[in-house]
């Protein structure tokens, strides 16, 4: 393998040597980058259009700057990112799977790009047909079958499903207060369960790493409005107990809500529907590759049984058979169902994240059912021929697996020895791995793993680029036994180095200062 | 092999030898036989790259988009010219493809680009917090109601105008249910909210009082009187604001508001058919701990360079959990990346000389159309970007007929305002001429007059 | 401020300060009263980006292109699909806006393209040595013309085939213009370059013989036969190939080829009306310093590591000026990415698999259009992905009829060859299926039939 | 200004650690990012619709990768170059101008990049009435009324201007046989003068950088058919006595033909048409902002004099008046004309490079004729400035001016007596500002100037960009004072550092080596 990075910072890179400058420490006055069309109409004065107490006495202090500057200072600025084209991004639970060029060409084909989203359903027949297509895909993959896109990411998704569950109680005149989510959990559920109006319930992890089943029944009551899962769990295990679970969560009534930010792992080989579950969230910008932006933008699409049907989001699409007044021709026709008494309403404006859905279709599209099972099964593959790598070297003495078991579409190791041997913590196994060309997996998550260390491969990674993972990190752990101030100083080689995160809360500066 | 993966017969045998069993199938043996799904997934084939796009292709060319037709239509969307150099930018696989900045060693982009962009919201804004942004505009108002239930102790009724966006309203409503929380309506009375009226739903009870600037039939409201209101009786004032017009309008920041938030799309951003886009929210200083979503804050490296991170992240989730400010984990950083490229664009001088187009051609459209036989304006009250008509005449009549000449000529009121039964919503931007306007008129005055004509035969019968 | 530009009043006046001079006038001083421009230019005024881009989509719009009807039409240049991801590749800043790499040490990424480049065409061609692009296809032939005189001292005459594109036998004749040299073509039998007539042609004064593979009639030559041909008067062969056709057809280099050059747009470049797109010249290692244009080769640097420079530039003329083997400088780089990539794309099996594709939809399509009532076979030698007909009627009313239906059914041969009054010319690409190419075949039935009613009517009367 | 960057490589810089390693060195058998469309045909045999001996054997050896290492490979490649997005770029005479993207967005448009250049002409109205648009434009810019977009590049114009110019010659029964060019010519004006055909007779410069116009007169004979001039030439310099010049060579019948690489310089200000030129070639890609594409594509069109214009390349874009056969409606229609019968007749296939047409018509539509003006204005403003800043300082005693006159958009100094009193050579200064992040100006051209640097900073270049490349040349000459070494060994932080050129072509290695 190539020789390890440098352990020293005395000689900056390049890009280190270039100090941060924001565009408006950039801006000059009087330079500019637009012009805009000429004012073709009377030229009144503002005051006689809107009363000047209502006008604004001087405009925001926006940057003065050409387009050239512009141009230059947010290329420079992408390259101070690390990106899923420069290299490995095996974050565990995100899923960074390549992104497909071909899916930002067709979603930005002017019949999407350029389409307003108040557009007669009657003009806009092609987008209405693509949301149902995708619909009708993501029901089959979920074995569930109605589907709402309406949801903006996974969090989002996560709400809608807590206020079907409300609603559904509610219709049957129950009122329950609880949400039970296991203490492997991500952040978001509970977090969601809190901003859905009900109160958090911890379940306990078994020694297999699954849903503590005794601690299950313990805590299923009456009181007992749903279980949040995800399955295979963030430890990338699949819990085999399902079928029990299920059982005794709807044994008191309760719902079984799906946290799909695992779905890559299980494509076509099983589904949530089939489990049990009542309701499934799926993230578009995880398993169906749309980019994730650097933090966005995504969609959480969610899937639910019939008894959860009624109280869907609105608006819904609807297929109208032919002969229908509004067809243009032959073939079906699609509208938007606005009227649904029962409905919990509306989680946000418009029809969703639509450009996220053409991408996700397109994926789908491309890949076919047996595509999206090869997936699934290659995810699967990569992760455990990562891990079996990693186990023939240090890893296994400093970087166990947290639950001994065959992991599904990403795995889970404890640093504990590593620090306790070692005297390195996961963060500075991290932070040295920058220094070795690849993005560190997810760490300190889930948090009932000590010095949690998350890897998730995914399918689109090569054999050639795990080996290259597993050496960095056989090769970050012989530094380790021999200088551990190595990774405690790491990294040395990124645009910047080690960053005070507590400063930045303690005084927060969040926008540049303008004088 | 599936699309995307490189896994050859050769590199599954390898790898599976090394993992230590003799298929795939062994490593998925957790999932019970009776939960296996025993058959393929019901789904097409895959296709070839020239396939997948000629087939979406296909579907794309049945929509009609203001590439192909002239749009009026608002209504919380509006169809600004985006620079080249935005999609040049944002197309980038380096701020394309990564994740939220969870190692900042490495994402020192994204994150100075938030801290860009928290600075242009806050600037437009007049608030001195913005935070890196929300899903979209009408959930970020939802949003803003839990950050006041969680400011105002106790209190659980939220206010909100009916000048504020249907979708917002009702998002609202949704949320709610998870709260124990009363949305209350204020009406509009010409066009705007009345303080006055307002004042008789704002007690000690009150949250916050949500208003819209311009509402969304167009008017400009009087932020500051309605904030006074609100602050009488100890409650917040929200404002959703359209961030073009505020180059011209008097910030919200400046009229007492104590949370602006909005719809980013209209800065550099696709239509798309209604997202993705980005919501803002911005803040008086004190809220500053109670924002939801992500923060950039600058600071230093070990060697002393300056920086950027994930500050105050103990409001998130993913640390907080049940405890947290809000649930929002993956926002919207792509689009408003494309907002912070779109300002800077636009520039300091660019956003007042778009505001003042758009006032004078909105004033040029709303005389011109109401010259019109049977066009009547819905209010009075000044508009800057888009105003509200009625006509005299069905008005999806009118509309399908319009569209036939390739204009979309506005967003019909009826269904969120049943009270304007033939209300129309037109919307202006710098891409409407007065050309395209008056095309509009003519058009409107043609649609009206033939929709008309049956109806008088009948009076003749 | 002229657009992109930053240079503001204030910019200005320091900087004129610093010159020392009062004005720019003064730095234009050394142009001759007389012979300044006294008035403004009468161009139109400058345009804000919006309307310079609406003005542009208006013209675009008024253009027929691949995508709104069923093009089969080639002729040199082909509708072949380009994977998403040569476009998002090729439009990377880094590779579209630097220079010709005068800097190695900062043009790694666009040299080990360039040999990343030289070795695919290669590979294609069977030929040791391959530059780095030319213009495209048809000067590159004249090229190779230049080159044949330099090797051959003395040797002035060109012999070229008919079945060479009209185009490239065009600028062959005007290049030659230039050299005391003559340019004698040799016909068609069959559609094919006839080896035995070829000989009566050349002599020990040829300094090469010029034929296409496949030929512009769409009929594979036996590339091998004429080689001998003309290496038995010691006369070089230079053959211009299709370079999709490459991986099924015997390469150039197998067959005797001294010098391979062809038009490259068919490897992941847009049609462009014509243009930009790339040539390539490879050749057989003896006429390696004589080879036109830029050559990346492998080196190292001051610490060993591997890098790439521009090679043998002692050809070039920058550096021999009147003594340089050609005067090319700027020539295609980007577009030649554009083929690297798209090859890369296709891979070894894909350029076979293609290759198989395009043989077999075009024997169907020749068959199926043969089978039409007023269409003839314009020739019965084999082909790979386009091919030749006749038609009983005049073809110019043919193809005006089949336009309105979305279908460019061809190229009309008339205008290059009078002897084929009606001969029309189909080309095949993965993208036109099996039911274009029925579709096709009833629009042309039906259109004969249409163009043929009249005459009739006349043989009547 | 920042600190000086490092003078040491013993620390390799992240870029330095990735060896170069080609596609090829990538493959591993079985990939594939391709997949292509079913056969939906008989699947007959190859052989039997192409007789064996005319196929191939086994396909060419092409690499066998998947989609997502195609885009890491190629993406990690791009870093690898320096770009005009990234930093100033004063490469002399190749006008490296600010590349507006909008230019991009228009040529992509379906209905100019799916366009088939055998489109009838009928159904290319728009394209053919661009491209008549833009003609007109270069004719004005000019001062002559004949334009021709045909040629691909600067020096493909150059040969068309020579056939020209042969062409009119024997036209009036003239074989003449000599051309005349400067010794600061570009070495692709000698080239294509051999290229035509004709003998190059260089002409002396004067004194003050100038055509020696003695030297012209004794070399303006019969025997010679033209003179190839760049006005201001490479030296930046504005040639006053070009009406003398013009009267000398039409004086013995020769024609005059204008290198426009330089056009840049006197937009709007002066016209070689007016300076009595019959022939002038465009760069598209320098004065009209086409991206260079790391050497192509461009177009050369060229504008031609009243006499010269029947011999213009063939086909011609005329225009037709209404009421024609071939307008669909109203205003006037747009065709190809390929009867001429003194033309030249073809210099490529087709109508020439498309795309690069729609691009500098956007660029002319986008800054109109003042904008024109002005962009050549700052260009000459910029020269001057970046000249006084380094004449402020070191650069006064070691860089001077090679001719000591007010250049317009670009200049050229002279290193002799840097390599004198520092010892060292223009080579040097060039390599150590890679390490300052600035691309060199073009170096050793123009040929008479001794150690020459040729800086054309070019309009879009802000002030404060032009001040820090006074800065790091001034930064650079300190640095040659005190330990001339460190410029001898730059760069140090470039991906690769010096290459040996020499080696690349003794013992030329082109392709990659496969087994
Ligand atoms: C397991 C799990 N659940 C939920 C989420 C939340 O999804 P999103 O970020 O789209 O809101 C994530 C993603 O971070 C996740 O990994
Ligand atoms: C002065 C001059 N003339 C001619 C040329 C040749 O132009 P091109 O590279 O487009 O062939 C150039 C560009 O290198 C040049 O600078």
């Amino acid at each position: 393998m190539r020789t390890p990075p440098p352990a020293t910072a005395e000689v900056p890179t390049p890009q280190q040597r270039e100090s941060a400058v924001t565009i408006y420490e950039r801006s000059v006055e009087g330079r500019r980058a637009a012009t805009l069309p000429p004012t073709d109409v009377p030229e009144a004065p503002l005051e006689e259009l809107i009363p000047e107490r209502l006008l604004r006495a001087d405009g925001p202090a926006l940057p003065e700057v050409s387009e050239p500057e512009i141009v230059r200072h947010y290329n420079r600025l992408s390259r101070r990112n690390f990106d899923l084209d420069t290299g490995p991004y095996p974050l565990g639970s995100c899923t960074m799977k390549h992104n497909p060029r071909l899916n930002e060409k067709v979603a930005a084909l002017p019949g999407h790009a350029r389409l307003h989203p108040a557009q007669d359903p009657k003009r806009a027949q092609g987008a209405l047909e693509l949301m149902w297509r995708l619909e009708r895909s993501l029901s089959e993959l979920c074995g569930l079958p109605h589907v709402s896109l309406q949801p903006s990411a996974g969090s989002h998704g996560e709400l809608a499903g807590l206020l079907l569950t409300r609603a559904y109680h509610e219709d049957r005149g129950e009122q329950r207060t609880k949400v039970l989510t296991p203490d492997t959990a991500h952040g978001t559920n509970p977090a969601t369960v809190t901003m859905a109006g009900y109160e958090v319930v911890k379940v306990e992890t078994d020694e297999r790493g699954g849903v503590d089943v005794d601690d299950l029944r313990d805590k299923a009551t009456e009181e007992v409005a749903c279980l949040m899962l995800t399955n295979p769990n963030t430890l990338g295990l699949f819990d085999e107990n399902i079928a029990e679970i299920a059982s005794i969560v709807h044994g008191v009534g309760g719902t079984l809500y799906y946290d799909g930010a695992n779905l890559n792992a299980i494509m076509g080989h099983t589904r949530p529907g089939d489990m049990g579950f009542d309701i499934v969230h799926l993230n578009l910008h995880k398993t169906f590759s749309q980019p994730h932006g650097g933090g966005g933008p995504g969609a959480g699409p969610i899937a639910v049984s019939d008894r959860i049907a009624p109280f869907l989001p609105v608006p819904r699409i609807v297929r109208e058979e032919p002969a229908h007044a509004s067809t243009n021709g032959s073939g079906p026709s699609f509208g938007l169902e606005y009227e649904a008494p029962k409905s919990i309403g509306r989680l946000r404006g418009f029809q969703g994240n639509f450009g996220v859905f053409v991408r996700s279709y397109a994926y789908i599209s491309s890949l076919g059912g047996d595509g999206l099972r090869e997936a699934s099964e290659v995810a699967v593959l990569n992760a455990n021929y990562l891990l079996a790598r990693l186990r023939a070297g240090r890893a296994a003495k400093y970087l166990p697996l947290a639950f001994d078991r065959t992991p599904m579409h990403e795995f889970v190791l404890s640093g504990t020895p590593a620090k306790r041997e070692l005297q390195v913590k996961t963060l500075d196994i991290a932070k040295r791995l920058l220094d070795y060309g690849f993005h560190p997996p997810t760490i300190y998550f889930p948090l009932l793993v000590d010095e949690a260390l998350m890897v998730e491969p995914t399918e689109t990674e090569t054999r050639e680029s795990l080996d290259q993972l597993a050496e960095a990190i056989e090769s970050i752990l012989a530094e380790a036994e021999q200088d551990p101030s190595i990774l405690h100083e790491a990294p040395y080689t990124t645009p910047v180095r080690r960053l005070d995160e507590a400063a930045a809360s303690r005084k927060p500066i969040i926008r540049q200062a303008l004088d | 092999m599936s699309r995307y993966t490189s896994a050859t017969d050769a590199d599954r045998a390898a790898m599976l030898e090394a993992i230590g069993v003799g298929s795939t199938d062994a490593l998925f043996a957790d999932i019970p036989a009776d939960l296996r799904l025993g058959r393929p997934l019901e789904l097409p084939d895959g296709l070839s790259e020239a396939e997948v796009f000629d087939q979406i292709a296909a579907l794309a060319a049945r929509n009609a988009d203001a590439d192909s037709e002239t749009c009026f239509l608002g209504a919380g969307m509006y169809d600004h010219y985006v620079p080249a150099l935005v999609e040049a930018i944002i197309s980038r696989s380096e701020f394309l493809t990564p994740y939220t900045p969870y190692q900042p060693e490495v994402s020192q982009g994204g994150l100075q680009v938030m801290f860009e962009f928290q600075t242009a919201i806050s600037e437009l804004t007049g608030l001195p917090v913005a935070n890196a942004s929300l899903y979209e505009g009408p959930s970020s108002i939802a949003s803003a109601a839990y950050l006041a239930l969680g400011a105002g102790k106790g209190r659980r009724r939220l206010v909100v105008s009916r000048g504020v966006h249907p979708h917002a309203r009702a998002t609202l409503e949704t949320y709610a249910r998870g709260w124990d929380a009363k949305v209350v309506e204020v009406g509009l009375r010409d066009g705007l909210t009345d303080p006055a009226e307002l004042e008789n739903y704002v007690d000690q009870d009150v949250a916050a009082i949500f208003v819209s600037n311009p509402n969304f039939l167009g008017a400009v409201e009087d932020l500051e009187a309605l904030a006074t209101v609100a602050h009488n009786s100890g409650a917040l004032c929200v404002a959703s604001v359209d961030p073009i017009t505020l180059g011209v309008l008097r910030p919200p920041g400046e009229c007492g508001v104590d949370v602006a938030v909005g719809e980013g799309q209209a800065l550099g951003n696709r239509l798309d058919f209604g997202g993705p886009s980005f919501g803002f929210f911005a803040a008086t200083e004190e809220h500053l701990r109670r924002m939801p979503g992500r923060i950039a804050g600058e600071t230093a490296d070990a060697d002393g360079r300056r920086g950027f991170v994930l500050a105050l992240q103990t409001r998130e989730q993913h640390i907080r959990r049940e405890k947290a400010t809000h649930n929002i984990c993956t926002s919207q950083a792509l689009n408003a990346l494309a907002g912070t490229i779109y300002l800077a664009w636009l520039g300091r001088r660019g956003i007042v000389e778009l505001g003042e187009l758009l006032v004078r051609r909105t004033a040029y459209a709303r005389g011109t159309l109401a010259a019109v036989d049977g066009v009547e304006l819905l209010h009075e009250a000044p508009v800057a970007r888009e105003f509200a008509v009625t006509l005299d005449a069905p008005v999806a009549a009118v509309l399908d007929r319009i569209g036939e000449e390739g204009i979309a000529a506005g967003y019909p009121l009826a269904r969120e305002y049943p009270e304007y039964e033939n209300g129309l919503l037109v919307a202006i931007t710098e891409r409407r001429s007065k050309d395209d306007i008056d095309r509009l008129a003519d058009a409107l005055a043609g649609a009206i007059a033939a929709a008309r004509r049956p109806q008088t035969a009948e009076a003749v019968a």
